[in-house]
């Protein structure tokens, strides 16, 4: 499987990152992205900045660990995690993922499981500035419930 | 000197995410707390929550786990990506 | 929710499209996308063209049911789906699908539901030439099962 | 004149996609096939399978439903796309 991963500390365009890609597939019939975007608004009322934190290094070979377990379980042709850090207006995207394979389902369960992984366990912090004022941001009851889908 | 890294709300607290610790010996993460504690109550009461993992030099270890001098010891609050 | 709905008789430019798409959005959180794309190989062999055929009006009228339900079951900001008609050479997008909405489990959802329903219920009929000869094919017995997942 | 529309494999038995029908009263989807029979048995006995489905004017019918001139009957076999 041919996988990237970016830890991306500027705006990056998702398009663009898809074009480039998909440019090295080579008999996939099956592509499936994610897109992430800032959202304007959370249960507290207006967000005008969210800010990403990272711990360089550790948080790029967790990621590369679940690209690995993601190769182990699905027959993917390739797979990319794209991940925004610093501070982020709203509708600016976040996350990236994309995933390649011969069949829809592997890249369907891919992309969702990698999304899983990097929304509840990958090593970031992320924290919002609003209405409701500043606030370090913690997953979703929900988000715990759906990563431990794929727990053995 | 060892490195401390505070992440997420616990470099609000710490007032940074990087801190220096010179240390003459080794010593776990539960004695680094505690030296904090004497400080810094409100950090070193949030670092011993269960929710915070501890990261020597990138691999996730114990309280008990032991760290020297030129090592890096991050405390990693609840993450939350995507 | 936003829905467009395009049965394209000449290649279309997935990315292009996803910028369009992207571009009416107001408050979506998560955006997911489903290409897919014609397979050089299948099961006999080299796969060297692949052509498409759909009931003009039936067709685009049960798609626009399919996402008539898609919006009932999930909050949706907006779908596409573009399909393509005509002859196809190995590596061309014959189908997009684009959903988006707040959280991403409905996203991920929505855009599996409906590459299931245009994978083997929606009114088109594929035939393949190749190694293997000259070929209608029927969806996989996955296929089937996997459609039938969302039934009632 | 009513129009016969036969899609994937049926069109191939059929030499063609479309196909005008004269009417001159109505008719029910299995008679249609029954006429059809007489000049081309293996296209009758395709249409006759039971994955074939009727469309008449872009709606799904089972094999009574009466057809008039006009009228479009459209066959149906197993789809495919995506």
């Amino acid at each position: 499987m041919r996988e990237r991963i970016r830890i991306a500390s500027a705006p990056f365009d998702p398009e663009e990152e898809m074009v480039r890609f998909r440019a090295q597939l080579a008999d996939a019939g099956a592509v499936v992205s994610f897109l992430g975007l800032v959202r304007a608004r959370n249960a507290a009322g207006a967000v005008t900045a969210l800010s990403l934190q990272h711990y360089p290094g550790m948080t790029e070979r967790d990621i590369g660990d679940a690209l690995n377990e993601a190769a182990s379980r699905w027959a993917l042709e390739a797979a990319l995690v794209i991940h925004r850090i610093g501070d982020l207006a709203p509708a600016e995207p976040i996350v990236l993922v994309a995933t390649a394979s011969k069949h829809r389902r592997a890249a369907f369960e891919a992309a969702d499981f990698l999304m899983d992984h990097l929304k509840c366990r990958a090593l970031f912090w992320k924290c919002e500035t609003g209405e409701g004022g500043r606030s370090w941001i913690e997953p979703r009851t929900d988000d715990y419930a759906d990563a431990a889908r794929w727990d053995g | 000197m060892a490195t401390l890294l505070f992440f997420g709300r616990l470099g609000d607290l710490a007032g940074g995410v990087e801190r220096a610790l010179g240390l003459s010996t080794a010593l776990s993460v539960a004695d680094v707390i505690g030296i904090i504690e004497q400080s810094d109550r409100l950090l070193a009461s949030a670092l011993a929550e269960e929710r915070v993992r501890y990261a020597i030099n990138g691999t996730i270890v114990d309280g008990e786990a032991l760290i020297e001098d030129e090592d890096e010891l991050a405390f990693l609050p609840p993450v939350s990506g995507g």
